[in-house]
């Protein structure tokens, strides 16, 4: 089942630096992962991650196009979600670490970054376990009169749990409005979605009445001008959406995914990293519209490398929580 | 209870009553389920409220449980105090995941920053002639979750009052209705009060034994205690109101007094609540207990529909009277 | 949202003793369900009972395209399917009143009539709690090369389940011969369905790769048609179909419902009954195409109805189980 | 355990072994699950068994566990022996009303008519550093359910043992292994044999005190008795290795003998394993107990990812010491 990108869709309206920002944007969450890896190959992090590496433009491109208020629920492949909506790498490395400055004192970890500050309801390790809070909390922000939009990402394989659809049907009877943006990356685990998915994957929006697009997730641009239209229109009042973004995940399920041969080729791999990839495709575009030149943007990725590594240094230098923090937050 | 009471409502009436006064003091109150509003679930329990509230607080939702309880999750995340109704407490099988995984840990995976201020009402209780998928009484599981409360109101004026509490508390709470109580009539005051979670409530005071007993199972303990009284023994009833908070101390102190237990609860004997809390019981009165403190739960079997089973599963005033006249060797 | 009936579809190729069949298995449904609300209103009924007048049609067209060894789940609304599978009466109404010679020997009751012999693998008192068992069971025969189709019938309410397109996914994926049978009758309890389900129902199983087709459900000859086609079709390893059949309940959502006017109107009620009556049409159609006089649809009804009082006989007569049976059955 | 035994297996072997030796022996058993097949689970726990029985009995599923775990349901009804893999317990939530409301009552409902012979394999523990929704051990809610058996082994050998009784049983059966003692060794036999459901197994065989331990607990109890070996202190250390059916007596037998006991179970504290196996001996040791039963179970926490708060909410041989020693009056 191959979904075709509209191109008109990538007529996108945003000024100049804004191309920037979400240029470094996308370097940043590449690079934090990069150093992900790194504390995880050192034996520096405890448990595992899941690297967002690849997928950039879809949560850079739909969060670029949402207010500060707006809400997002993530899921286990959060990091890039929680950086798109503005979380500092120090805090999220220190949680990562299990830290006491970290977002959640350390008692989440990086399958559960949540951050009220940036409108982040939390990243969720149930594969499909945020579709109801996503849900309520456009319920609320309609029932409020708050006019914010909120954005439920999660993966083409939580197109197997249920709850998805009865929410989707919730929010299309209420006019809820949200965004259910499913990034398609091809893999389940370690199972290729055509595998777990039948029939065509827009039809599980449309059965519930949701408007339902595809986009290239590789072109930040075309992920905006999509993502814009569509967060619009909730904020006019006139309901959710369904958004399906095609992408891949470069390296592996989780950081201790190493060898994938068994469930997908190199060459695969290979061919999305060179032809597709999200950075490059938009510095090119931003350097042939002479937007920048590629000096500014070396400049852009050494400093997000700097700023990386210092993130890293403040978390690995930050003390743990106190063994007594384990009684405390179970109740408000 | 003050002395002011003078009004008797149902047990529905104090739920319902409960519902429409904190509907009226918090606009942020608002009401999720199936059937609630023209309908008024099918226990009739929330008449009115709708004409009241109007549809968009008292929100009739598609049969999707899981769904609509994640829905009060993120909606007591972002600024509501949602209730939702769950008909059948059978149907928290449906729900458990956004109970568990979700509400139950937001507050803590999240380092303390969000909160979900949510009551989810739902009902228990056998005896109804409504087969293994409708009598089911699974408090035990959700009062075996860290981060959840559980309220298990056993008269009108409990009921009131733990619902206000309910609707207040900033953490999820789960709050039990045994649905044959809902025609049980009791003293309930008109104006606004409260019962505060984790206080156990002495129905009846006594010397020779205590039955702990929960929910419907109340009702049950204190007509035993009448048949007891007429023979000779002196029963104290003590109602936990909450499985979590639980209040140890009065369960323990009533114990040491005592000196015999019996613990009665409308779930299933094994790995639920009258383990818990004989096992409290038999720890903090160690020294005291003349006897091994005896349990009564539900038949460890699916409750069936023949009324002649199903009536066996299920503790009685005349079994809990029993048991109680053979701990105190009188049998 | 209509559902036009394909009237290709009553094109069936039943003989004249199929329809009588037909025609004596759904009077027999009615009049089973009369005797119920009978026993109900005497009080001699424990409990309540969801009666499935109004909607005979729709579990007598589908049962007669199945086979003695073909799989059935049913529903709270289940006496219909029970009968149509050919479960006797006398052991129906044993159950219902908790009686030993009952189908469940008591245990079970109006929702958990289950039935071995007649490929009954049970009703289910969890709206879209059947859905899973139901495709289990298509699962084994396949399986096992046996060639068994299973339907599993519910109402529209339970398309708030999102285990429903959990199954209908793996079914889809699987190919797995089970029809999945949406008996729309317009109510889930006290709620009209347009106000729980979003967008249109045929797509709920088409976005999951089923084929969907909508039938007439007052008309058994079209259910009957429809049903052969794709039981036939399942059979023959062509995978799964989603059949929603359009019809009404006559009376309450169950035997104490009697005040409706709040969600429906009687004048709703009398329209139906008088002119989409599932019984009169097949008689109308039996008499027209000279298949039967009305003195042999006559006697069918007196036979029928003296076959149900004797059933209620028997069953009022039955002894109780002893309390120890309570104990027994748990484990097998 | 038989002389014969020689080869040591790891856990993870052990259930792989007992999986593929059913798999011969009866066509009828398949497995249902996520990544079950190439990937043979993240815990590579069944690598290799699709390329022995192949893709039509190891089957890998879309991410429904409610979904796949219906279907066993229905394929055990209708002549398979399903063995479906939840990943980790924490998806239980998703199941419940599959496992409680179906699977559970089918064969009670229908008077006994229907069976489903079905195994339900999955996780339990902490201290993965996987965070709160992949470190629940859920065991007692499925313990609570008349209709379900659960199993928990505790070694290798018990793993293979009990998983080949629990596929040959007709009934539902939910068998937890901890996803931490899966590189643990032990003697393993090659030949077949199973291990009855409800007797428990006495690991250690002690005079001053009993470490009733399930799971992963029952090494930390047997870590813990060498310590306190060395204090002085015999402790015995019995395994119910099934928590239903429960073998009471022989847990109730060594309360009687050593007259201290301590329950080491790592689900959570409270309305759980440790309150009914505390209950359980309170009451039938209740004339030769020296002492209250000490239970020692998961903090009533949602598990923290932090490693020094994670490694705080669950018993370790240290503490368990430490309450043994106390226990003893030897503090
Ligand atoms: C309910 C549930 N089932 C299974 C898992 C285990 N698991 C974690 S990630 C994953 C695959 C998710 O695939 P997808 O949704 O496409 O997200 P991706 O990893 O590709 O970003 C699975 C099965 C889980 N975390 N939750
Ligand atoms: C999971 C679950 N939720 C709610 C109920 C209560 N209930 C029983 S029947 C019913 C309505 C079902 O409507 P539909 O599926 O259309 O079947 P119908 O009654 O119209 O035949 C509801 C909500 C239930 N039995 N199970
Ligand atoms: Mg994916
Ligand atoms: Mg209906």
């Amino acid at each position: 089942m191959t979904i075709a990108t509209d191109q008109s869709k990538t007529n996108a309206t945003a000024g100049v630096e804004q191309w920037t920002r979400m240029y470094r944007r996308m370097v940043m969450i590449r690079l934090f992962e990069e150093q992900v890896n790194e504390l995880y190959t050192r034996a520096l992090m405890p448990g595992l991650a899941h690297l967002y590496v690849g997928q950039e433009a879809v949560a850079v491109g739909i969060c670029e196009a949402l207010r500060p208020d707006d809400y997002i629920t993530s899921t286990h492949r959060g990091h890039g979600h929680c950086l798109a909506k503005g979380a500092s790498p120090d805090r999220m490395f220190a949680e990562l670490l299990g830290k006491e400055a970290g977002y959640c004192r350390g008692k989440g970890g990086s399958m559960h970054i949540a951050d009220p500050t940036t409108g982040n309801l939390g990243a969720n390790a149930i594969v499909g376990g945020s579709a109801g809070i996503a849900t309520g909390a456009a319920f609320s922000s309609k029932h409020l009169g708050t006019n914010q939009v909120t954005v439920c990402f999660f993966g083409e394989g939580a197109l197997g749990q249920g709850v998805l659809y009865e929410v989707m049907n919730l929010a299309s009877l209420w006019k809820l409005p949200v965004i259910y943006a499913c990034e398609n990356n091809l893999y389940n685990e370690y199972t290729h979605y055509s595998e777990t998915t039948a029939g065509d994957l827009l039809a599980r929006g449309t059965a519930f009445g949701l408007p339902a697009e595809s986009v290239d997730g590789q072109d930040v641009r075309a992920v905006y001008a999509t993502a814009k239209r569509l967060a619009d229109r909730a904020r006019k009042g006139e309901g959710p959406a369904f958004l399906v973004c095609n992408t891949y995940r470069y390296t592996g399920h989780h950081v201790g995914d190493i060898n994938r041969e068994y469930y997908r080729s190199k060459q695969e791999e290979q061919q999305w990293k060179t032809e597709r990839d999200p950075i490059k495709n938009l510095a090119d575009w931003l350097i042939e519209q002479k937007h920048n030149d590629s000096e500014a943007l070396d400049r852009i990725q050494a400093e997000v490398r700097s700023e990386m590594k210092a993130a890293v240094e403040f978390a690995l230098a930050a003390p743990y929580p106190g063994p007594e923090e384990a009684e405390q937050d179970v109740y408000a | 209870m003050p002395e002011v009471v003078q009004r008797e409502l149902t047990f529905a009436q104090a739920v319902r009553e409960a519902l429409a006064e904190e509907m009226r003091r918090d606009s942020r109150v608002c009401i999720f389920g199936e059937d609630v509003a023209e309908a008024g679930t099918p226990f009739k329990v929330l008449s009115g409220l709708v004409e009241e509230f109007g549809p968009s607080r008292v929100i009739d939702t598609p049969i999707s449980e899981a769904g609509f309880t994640g829905v009060g999750v993120g909606a007591a995340m972002t600024g509501l105090r949602p209730v939702v109704d769950i008909m059948f407490g059978d149907f928290l099988t449906l729900t458990m995941d956004q109970m568990v995984n979700q509400a139950a840990k937001v507050h803590y995976m999240s380092g303390g920053t969000w909160k979900v201020p949510m009551v989810l009402r739902t009902t228990l209780g056998a005896t109804r002639r409504s087969g293994a998928q409708h009598s089911q009484s699974l408090h035990a599981w959700l009062s075996h979750v860290p981060g959840l409360k559980v309220a298990m109101p056993s008269t009108p004026y409990d009921a009131k009052g733990l619902l206000k509490t309910a609707i207040r508390d900033e953490n999820p709470v789960v709050f039990f209705e045994d649905k044959m109580m809902y025609k049980l009539k009791g003293p309930v005051p008109s104006e606004d009060y409260t019962i505060p979670f984790g206080v156990a409530d002495v129905k009846r005071v006594g010397r020779d034994i205590t039955i702990v007993a929960t929910s419907s199972m109340v009702q049950v303990a204190l007509g035993a205690a009448e048949l007891l009284e007429k023979a000779g023994i002196s029963a104290e009833v003590i109602d936990p109101r909450t499985t979590w908070p639980l209040d140890e101390k009065t369960l323990v102190e009533s114990a040491k007094k005592t000196s015999r237990v019996i613990v009665v609860d409308e779930g299933y004997g094994r790995y639920g609540v009258t383990g818990e809390i004989a096992a409290v019981i038999a720890e903090g009165a160690f020294y005291n207990l003349e006897a091994p403190v005896k349990r009564m739960g539900a038949m460890h079997v699916p409750i069936p529909f023949s009324p002649p089973l199903e009536d066996v599963t299920v503790p009685t005033e005349q079994s809990v009277f029993e048991a109680a006249r053979a701990l105190c060797g009188k049998s």
